[in-house]
């Protein structure tokens, strides 16, 4: 039994356990442990996909560990296609991202535990086979952003308006406090949801195991799956952005320090995005095909609505974080498709769209520590002073407008060429729609950020990236390329498994595998 | 063997009362703290010795049953107990150092009373039993009778009087209701046996139902809970939060579960209306609260509120579940206290706003709150969100959904008052000054209710197990 | 017929001297009603058979719990004299709860046929005596060690001296007296309010 | 792989490797010249593998070779692929495109010299970007590579017309050309997208119903307008004059734009099959040609007249496509390529040696500037049709297959264009080269040999590339027949002629143009551009608006009303909890009262 | 109506009256008193359902006894304390925790 994915989950906890131990003063120890923890996670990650058969297909890697006997439950775990490529995802973005925390000053040995605490749970997320194990490593994912963005975040304030302006007064809206508590909050009542739904799956399921295999292989009732599909969906859903609960996003988004930013757009609401896919698709089939025509419009709202509220935004975080909410209306287009065409894409998607906003908060985080302000209209001519950092914002533009060439072409692409598959073809119209709204305010933050006359004053110095600095935007933009240029690097692991869960759907493996 | 070596344990924790009292007499000033790690050893002692003794057995005229059920219980009440000596220790010592012996006695008391309950067969034994474990704590409330709490005001008086004039009134509720049930068998027997209950046994069963509710703070029976764990000293309140809970849980076991079980249409539905009722008054009085332990009163009742949903289920499987929620219990809530006392001493009251930065003052206490506050709210890798969890698996498979429902959505809110504190104390850095420095005793609690906690969050099976054994006594032999 | 007229006398005194208790404006008559309704008792139980009882009725009730009870009060009491205020609040409200209760026993009386088992009978003194000591040897045995608690409890919470010397006490006495001053009035003006 | 498609994948590669050089070596680009070299040699690669692939298809009639690889997999099965395809049409358009990228190139040396180095550098890694993209385009097997090659040349464009970036009007420029073309390419996603879940392929030559083919057709148009800067999109392609002339010269006016015209010559199946979406195309050209002809009567700005030249000529294009020609499309894209990029490059040459895009600081600079004076006039004689230039023959194909198509109406737009198109190049020939001399021009003299040698170069095509239809046509499997004797080519030639005449009857005497008033209101407050603007700002910006402020405020303040319902419930709620025993005794009570109740009633 | 019915309800009566107390009392000890009257009602009731129906009530009535013996002398020692902290026995001033 290889131990090569329980090394990936442990190598960050252990990480942190280090870190525990060593005095707050080391700082270059602290960051030095966490780097190579995330290191080894990736480097796993990538030993996996080497040692992935892609022409046997399923669950491969697999260990098994008792964790209680008499709830049949097991720490199994196991990669499939879509792991792979969510594994390789998520070592990049976090030895990124601990790359790109290089230079968190207050309470830095907190900040290094908990970033790497919270990525152990999402690799053992894309790594479980066990439903239950499933979900512990889903809240120990969602938790930890609490007081990451509570202590390292940064605040600003939103006065209130409209209608419910008296709620206003409960709390300070724009706060970093207020941003943690309601990202949370609103996660951890989607996580309810999920565990009711859990509940009611196991115990339908003979109330013996937890093992997803096994429970793929029980036939639910119809009549349990038309409601415990929704409470998934919308559970994890609320974590991939599902309009209306993405509200927790904007504001959770743009108040997070870089790293977390980078860390929770770019893998944690994948993780949301998965949890529809991988459990509620799956396990609840019949419903997924009855409940898709809903799935599928709110998801062309998000596409379109995120663009739109993104393009009515002067913080820069902002428009970031309402992208993301757009792009993962698209990762939910393709899930909604429930063909391998829409499904390859939408797990394409979540890759592109984490590499490519990690891209992007790392840029931002780099553009704020130097110039203080996230507000665009007081930018402008960056690219004079910190023509890298332009370069790859604009890079990191193109992926996110769906350019050719790029991660997101392919993944958008897909997602449209299925959704159009669909008897709702109408849903490519809003999505294609939504990438050109794209287009239009991510081309707009490049020319007012970094286009026009050479800054002077307070931005005249600033500097173009520095060091370790580098790093984040030189991988995460040249695997956007990479990736975009030659997408069956992932797609071909993400096929098969696409395939193998379809086949589940009766409605449409009839259609798609004869 | 004479019978009375079933009741071995009970007797050793008697008799380390016993000594306490007369080391006292005999040397009252001369003692100090040592009286206090006496009593904590020897508690280990009988921990160690509970391995050793007899697990099973039935005392004559059936008044008393030994099983691995009594054994956890009896093993929980003893970890309490040690726990609570430990953290109260130092504490005592300085602020009461001439009545520390009659501490330890009366906790000691109090422990034995608990360790009887679950074995319990014979109402008289229970009704004895549960009124020893009750009378000291209402002294134990008022122990800081003398000093001028933190903050300002001494609010022992108004704590146990509110505890005792409350609990008064429901053993004198549980009483009627008692000789309601029993008078009309004629029998002291707890169990009920067959044939129908008539409506005066009804109505005697749910105010005995009352009664229990008050030990264990159900709604609305829960009104003494936010004062008294305000007002009695921190360190015993840390005791009284969770051993008396388990100690009225394990007599609501007994006698629902293990007395009325053909009955259970008269109290089924009450018991779901109070864990709803405890869950949801719980945890929204609990969200405005400034005071941590008022806070953390609130909370149990909302814990409590869960439990109650483990025997509502009546299966093996949700008293199993019930028992390890319990015993994880015990260390959360024990562990939170004592932190709190901690912090408090050194900080100067127990406001979130005079808590705030306790991580920067004392890393390790501020972390430690944490964990215990994240196990209090039911998050995974510490040992509170198995223990919910494994309550929500039981009664959903128990068919109690509904219950399962609002149990979840109300663990959400309750998330958002654990995060209140967690933001003081955690998050924000405060105003004052110096480092917080507990004892040694107190931070050695205080370190094994951590390690408890966070061992067993990474690994629950042994206690788990245990509790499903313990369960499984309890149903073959009912 | 003798037997219920006595009967009904005794409970009618019972009754009415319970009512007084919870009546009366002055606690001190207010004990007092106490210790007839429980010295009532303890012929009810007399009537009832069950001799040994009224006799432990009347020796710890009448004379233990009364007597201190009356220790109690005179004791606690704030001006010299033998009028202590009892106190009385929300009677609208507690009648009703307590009429909801009793109306609830009523009703559950009044649905459950009860007949007296023939042949029962109440046990005489001696079988008491083996029951306490053979059968519930364990509770007697745990009820000495709950009464020695109870003791314990008591005197330490009665006892004065633990930290205070004489003079803080009385400062402390004088501070209290005037924040009591001050709290009674808030309390009324709270009321009035 | 066979010979050919390795040159070609040389042609496509080259440049790609050029270009991966430069991004990944920083300092190289930073250097400058380096840069330059870097590119000149993968666009000399280039060149020579277009031009030996040309040779080779000279003979081979249109027989086509293609290599496709599985580019995306989706059930087991490619659903993308990857390759090259050489035919005639794509050998023709290799080498077209090759050889006006590194004569703009050689021509760029010179020009960008005043750079900072590492401005220089970016330039040229940009064109080597640029070729790459547009080669992709060119080599297409499918549908969805021409795509991606499509969506690359506009991010080219993008980056170059930028290229000035400090300048607020290019950077404007930029990004509006990116908006239009990228609005417009929604269509060919949109026509991608239902061709394949119609017909399951991306394939060129996919038999499909009429109705499909309509649909698909013109939804690839929408992107061609765009793209090919037809009416109503038009508006980006003048202000892309905000980039350096050369990158005009390359991809506003020889390639890029005109890969919309190649983009319907290549899937002439398709259109084939889509006769309405033909009409449009025929009335959309020639009002574009008509109106564009117009709006450069009246511009001051040498570029803009090139670049609404440039639309007009484009429009010509289309035309010839929809009225179901094909080949004279293809054929005007060939010799417009270079007739126009050889005027860019002139006029390049001449801004740079006055440092003015304008008309009026320019001014009798034949004497000064004798070689571009001739460059200029050879492109300008050619692209007012002058018999026995290359747009002659061209043009006189487009014209004649549009003869009584749409009631001849297009025909006498494109007429009219033709006189529109002689008078206005004989304006900017006499405003420029004739006449005084502005102070301006005064020092203004002829630029080195790197500028020189691309003028002289591309005006051998300009002049002769007319001659060689026949053969084009035999190499993309088409009819050629000229029609010198027939009523089109001597109408297209007199109105030439006469537009050229009235020209310097009108302007030699530094008079303006007619009606320049009512066309310059035409132009400025162009009403096309306006209710672009207008859509942008107020309908697309303003729904933005209303959707950020309801997401903030209703949405939000949903969630929010959720937080402040559990704080204030809870601060309600403690009230509840007076603190006095009596009430806690009678909650007490009367929770058991109600218990029992129940309990004794069930 | 049985007179063994009588009974209980006489019970339920005293016990009701010690309710009544309990709510409506202000004075710590008066309280007290109250939750004497309810254990005395309780205790009646033992004694007259050992009456009907035999069994163990009596036994239960002194264990009873002891055990409300052991709480006045703890609930006096309470009242003791109230009126050492306020200087007065009435419960309501015992109200401080609450803010």
């Amino acid at each position: 039994m290889s131990m090569l994915l329980s090394t990936i989950v442990a190598a960050p906890a252990i990480a942190a356990a280090i870190l525990l131990a060593l005095p707050a003063s080391q700082r270059l120890a602290i960051r030095v442990v966490s780097l190579v923890g995330a290191i080894i996670s990736l480097a796993g990650s990538v030993q996996v996909a080497r040692l992935y058969d892609r022409g046997v297909g399923g669950l491969q890697l697999g260990e098994d560990y008792t964790l209680v006997p008499s709830l049949g439950i097991h720490l199994n775990l196991a990669v499939d296609g879509w792991g792979v490529a969510l594994l390789l995802l998520t070592g990049i973005i976090i030895v990124t991202g601990v790359l790109a925390s290089w230079t968190v000053a207050r309470r830095d040995k907190d900040f290094f535990v908990l970033l790497l605490v919270l990525v152990a749970g999402v690799f053992g997320v894309f790594v479980s086979q066990d439903l239950f194990v499933f979900f512990l490593f889903y809240e120990i994912a969602v938790l930890p952003m609490y007081l990451l963005i509570g202590i390292w975040g940064s605040s600003h304030k939103v006065e209130g308006q409209g209608p419910f302006r008296f709620a206003w007064r409960a709390f300070q809206v724009g706060g970093k406090e207020y941003a943690a508590m309601k990202l949370t909050l609103m996660l951890l009542v989607g996580s309810a949801a999920i565990l009711v739904a859990i509940l009611a799956l196991w115990n339908e399921a003979g109330g013996t195991t937890f093992d997803l295999t096994a429970l793929q292989s029980h036939h639910f009732s119809r009549q349990t799956q038309m409601w415990t599909f929704p409470l998934l969906w919308l559970g994890f859903g609320t974590l991939a952005g599902v309009f209306p609960f993405h509200t927790w996003s904007p504001d959770g988004h743009a108040s997070a320090p870089t790293a977390v930013s980078m860390l929770h757009a770019g893998v944690l609401m994948k993780l949301g995005a998965f949890g529809v896919m991988r459990i509620g698709m799956v396990l609840a089939p019949d419903a997924a095909a009855t409940w898709a025509p809903i799935v599928g419009g709110v998801a062309v709202i998000n596409v379109l609505y995120g663009a739109m509220c993104a393009a009515n935004q002067t913080d820069l975080k902002y428009i970031i974080a309402y992208s993301s909410v757009s792009h993962m209306g698209v990762v939910m287009l393709g899930a909604a498709t429930l063909n391998p065409t829409g499904w390859n894409g939408a797990v394409y998607q979540m890759f592109a769209h984490g590499i490519m906003t990690g891209l992007f908060f790392a840029l931002v985080g780099l553009v704020y520590e130097r110039a203080h302000t996230r507000a665009i209209a007081k930018m402008g001519g960056f690219s004079h002073v910190m023509p890298a950092v332009g370069a790859f914002f604009t890079l990191a533009c193109l992926s996110s407008l769906g350019l050719p060439g790029t991660a997101g072409f392919v993944a958008e692409f897909l997602v449209f060429l299925g959704a159009a598959k669909t008897q709702h073809a109408w849903w490519a119209i809003p999505g294609v729609l939504g990438a050109f709204v794209t287009a239009v305010y991510v081309l707009r933050a490049v020319k007012t950020i970094f286009w026009g006359p050479k800054p002077s004053g307070e931005f005249a110095h600033l500097t173009d990236a520095q060091r370790t600095e580098w790093f984040a935007p030189v991988m995460l933009g040249a695997a956007l390329v990479v990736f975009g240029f030659w997408p069956r690097f992932l797609l071909d692991f993400i096929d098969g498994t696409s395939a193998t869960f379809l086949n589940r759907i009766p409605q449409v493996a009839e259609v798609f595998f004869p | 063997m004479s019978w009375l070596e079933l009741l071995s344990v009970d007797l050793m924790v008697a008799g380390i009362a016993a000594l306490v009292l007369v080391l006292d007499a005999i040397m009252p000033s001369k003692l100090g703290k040592a009286v206090g790690w006496l009593t904590a050893a020897l508690l280990l002692g009988v921990l160690v010795a509970t391995f050793f003794v007899p697990q099973t057995g039935t005392a004559p005229h059936q008044v008393y049953e030994l099983s691995p059920w009594v054994m956890f219980f009896k093993r929980v009440f003893l970890v309490a107990g040690i726990l609570g000596v430990l953290g109260a220790l130092e504490w005592l010592a300085d602020k009461t150092p001439r009545r520390q012996a009659e501490f330890y006695v009366l906790l000691l008391s109090s422990v034995v009373g608990m360790m009887l309950i679950p074995g319990a067969r014979d109402w008289i034994l229970l009704f004895v039993a549960f009124e020893l474990m009750g009378i000291p704590l209402y002294v134990l409330a008022a122990w800081a009778k003398g000093d001028t709490v933190l903050g300002g005001k001494s609010l022992a008086a108004e704590a146990s009087l509110k505890l005792f004039v409350t609990g008064a009134a429901s053993s004198a509720l549980s009483l009627f209701g008692l000789a309601l049930v029993i008078g009309t068998t004629g029998s002291t027997q707890i169990a009920l046996g067959g044939g129908a209950v008539t409506p005066l046994q009804g109505f005697g069963m749910l105010l005995v139902l009352a009664g229990f509710g008050f030990k264990v703070g159900a709604v609305p029976f829960h009104m003494w809970v936010p004062d008294t764990y305000q007002g009695a000293p921190t360190p015993f309140v840390a005791f009284l939060s969770v051993a008396p809970k388990a100690g009225g849980m394990a007599a609501l076991a007994v006698v629902l579960l293990g007395g009325w079980t053909q009955a259970f249409g008269t109290w089924a539905p009450a018991l779901a209306v109070l864990a709803f009722a405890s869950m949801a008054v719980g945890n929204v009085f609990a969200i405005p609260q400034s005071d941590v332990r008022r806070l953390l009163g609130y909370s149990g009742i909302a814990q409590i509120g869960y439990a109650l949903v483990g025997l509502a289920t009546r299966t093996e499987y949700g008293v199993g579940m019930t028992l390890f929620f319990l015993a994880t219990y015990v260390f959360t809530n024990l562990g939170i206290f004592l932190v709190v006392h901690a912090a408090a001493e050194d900080m100067g009251g127990h406001s979130t706003k005079v808590l705030a930065g306790l991580s920067r003052r004392s890393p390790w206490l501020g972390a430690a709150l944490l964990v215990f506050l994240l196990s209090l709210a039911g998050i995974p890798f510490v040992v509170g969100f198995w223990a919910k969890f494994f309550l929500f698996l039981a009664a959903w498979k128990a068919g109690l959904t509904g219950l399962v429902w609002a149990a979840v959505a109300l663990a959400v809110l309750g998330l958002f008052y654990y995060l209140s504190v967690a933001r003081s104390t955690f998050m924000s850095d405060g105003s004052g000054e110096g480092k917080v420095r507990p004892g040694f005793a107190l931070t050695a609690a205080i370190v094994l209710c951590l390690a408890a906690v966070v061992g067993l969050g990474l690994y629950p099976t042994p206690l788990l197990d245990a509790s499903m054994s313990a369960s499984k006594a309890f149903f073959t032999l009912r | 017929m003798m037997d219920s007229i006595a009967t009904s006398v005794v409970a009618l005194a019972m009754v009415l001297s319970a009512l007084f208790v919870v009546r009366a404006k002055n606690l001190v008559h207010a004990v007092l009603w106490l210790g007839i309704s429980l010295a009532a008792t303890a012929a009810f139980y007399g009537m009832q058979g069950a001799s040994f009882l009224a006799g432990v009725q009347i020796l710890t009730y009448v004379g233990g719990i009364v007597t201190l009870m009356i220790f109690g009060v005179m004791v606690t009491r704030r001006h010299e004299g033998s009028s202590v205020p009892s106190g009385h609040k929300n009677g609208f409200r507690a009648l009703l709860t307590s009429l909801l209760f009793f109306g609830a026993l009523a009703a559950a009386v009044q649905k459950t046929p009860l007949e007296p088992r023939p042949g029962a009978a109440l046990q005489t003194t001696p079988e008491l005596a083996r029951a306490l000591i053979d059968d519930y040897v364990l509770p007697f045995e745990v009820a000495s060690l709950l009464l020695l608690a109870g003791i314990v409890g008591a005197v330490v919470i009665a006892r004065r001296k633990d930290l205070e010397t004489p003079a803080t006490a009385e400062g402390r006495r004088a501070a209290m007296a005037e924040a009591h001053a001050a709290r009674l009035a808030a309390m009324v003006t709270k009321e009035t309010a | 792989m066979s010979p050919l498609l390795t040159l070609a994948a040389v042609a496509v590669f080259a440049p790609a490797a050029a270009a991966l050089l430069l991004v990944l070596v920083p300092p190289l680009r930073k250097q400058g010249m380096p840069a330059a070299i870097v590119t000149l040699l993968g666009s000399v690669a280039a060149v020579v593998s277009a031009g030996r692939i040309l040779l080779d298809r000279l003979g081979a009639g249109h027989a086509a070779e293609s290599i496709v690889t599985p580019w995306i997999i989706v059930a087991n099965k490619p659903l993308a692929e990857l390759g090259l395809l050489v035919d005639g049409t794509s050998a023709t358009m290799l080498f077209v495109v090759c050889l006006v990228a590194l004569m703009v190139q050689v021509f760029s040396l010179s020009y960008m010299s005043e750079e900072p180095p590492a401005a220089y550098g970016r330039y040229f890694a940009l064109h080597a970007l640029f070729l790459f993209s547009m080669n992709v385009l060119v080599v297409a097997p499918n549908l969805l590579q021409a795509f991606a090659g499509w969506e690359l040349v506009g991010l080219a464009s993008y980056l170059l017309i930028g290229f000035y970036f400090h300048k607020p009007s290019a950077a404007k420029a930029a990004v509006k050309a990116f908006w239009m073309t990228k609005l417009a390419d929604m269509g060919f996603l949109f026509g991608l997208l239902w061709l394949f879940v119609q017909a399951d392929t991306f394939r060129w030559d996919v038999p499909v119903s009429h109705e499909l083919a309509n649909v698909v057709a013109l939804m690839l148009f929408i992107a061609v307008v765009g793209k090919s800067a037809q009416f109503p999109l038009h508006i980006w392609l003048p202000d892309a004059m905000e980039g350096p002339t050369p990158v005009s010269a390359l991809l506003h006016a020889a390639t890029m734009v005109a890969a919309g015209v190649f983009l319907v010559v290549r899937a002439d199946p398709l259109f084939a099959l889509a006769p309405f979406a033909r009409d449009v195309m025929l009335w959309v050209g020639a009002i574009t040609a008509s109106f564009a002809a117009l709006l450069a009567l009246v511009q001051t700005d040498i570029k803009k007249v090139l670049a609404y030249s440039t639309a007009s000529q484009l429009g010509y294009m289309v035309t010839a496509l929809g009225a179901g020609n094909a080949f004279a499309g293809f054929f005007h894209l060939g010799t417009h390529a270079f007739f126009k990029a050889l005027l860019f490059l002139a006029a390049g040459s001449v801004i740079h040696a006055v440092h003015s895009n304008e008309l009026a600081d320019m001014g009798g600079l034949r004497k000064k500037m004798p070689l571009t004076a001739t460059a200029f006039t050879i492109g300008a004689l050619s692209l007012a049709g002058f018999p026995g230039f290359a747009g002659f023959f061209s043009k006189d194909l487009v014209l004649h297959s549009v003869e009584g198509k749409g009631g001849w109406i297009p025909w006498v737009l494109l007429m009219a264009s033709a006189f529109l198109t002689a008078f206005y190049m004989g304006r900017v020939l006499i405003k420029a080269f004739l006449g005084a001399e502005s102070s301006k021009a005064h020092h203004a003299h002829e630029s080195g040999p790197a500028m020189a040698a691309p003028l002289v170069i591309l005006a051998v095509p300009a002049l002769g590339s007319g001659f060689l239809g026949a053969w084009l046509a035999s190499s993309t499997g088409h009819e050629y027949e000229l029609h010198f004797a027939s009523m089109t080519p001597i109408t297209a030639t007199v109105l030439g002629l006469a537009g050229l005449g009235a020209s310097w009857v009108v302007f030699g005497s530094g008079g303006t143009a007619p009606f320049a008033d009512v066309i310059a209101r035409l132009d400025r407050e162009s009403w096309v551009d306006r209710s672009w603007e207008l859509g942008y700002r107020r309908v697309m910006l303003g729904a933005a608006a209303v959707l950020g402020w309801f997401d903030r405020y209703i949405v939000d303040g949903v969630m929010n009303l959720f937080g402040w319902a559990a704080i204030e419930g809870g601060q309600k709620a403690r009230t509840l909890q007076t603190g006095l025993v009596r009430d806690y005794a009678w909650a007490l009570v009367a929770g058991a009262a109600v218990l029992a109740l129940v309990g004794g009633l069930k | 109506m049985s007179s063994l019915s009588q009974f209980v309800l006489l019970a339920g009566v005293l016990f009701s009256i010690g309710l009544y107390g309990l709510m409506t009392r202000t004075h710590a000890i008066a309280m007290l008193l109250s939750i004497e009257l309810m254990a005395n009602a309780a205790n009646v009731l033992f004694v007259v359902f050992a009456k009907a129906f035999g069994g163990a009530g009596q036994i239960f009535v002194l264990f009873a006894l002891a055990i409300t013996v052991a709480e006045v002398a703890v609930g006096l020692a309470l009242v003791m304390l109230l009126y050492r902290r306020y200087d007065d026995t009435l419960l309501d001033l015992a109200n401080e925790a609450r803010e």
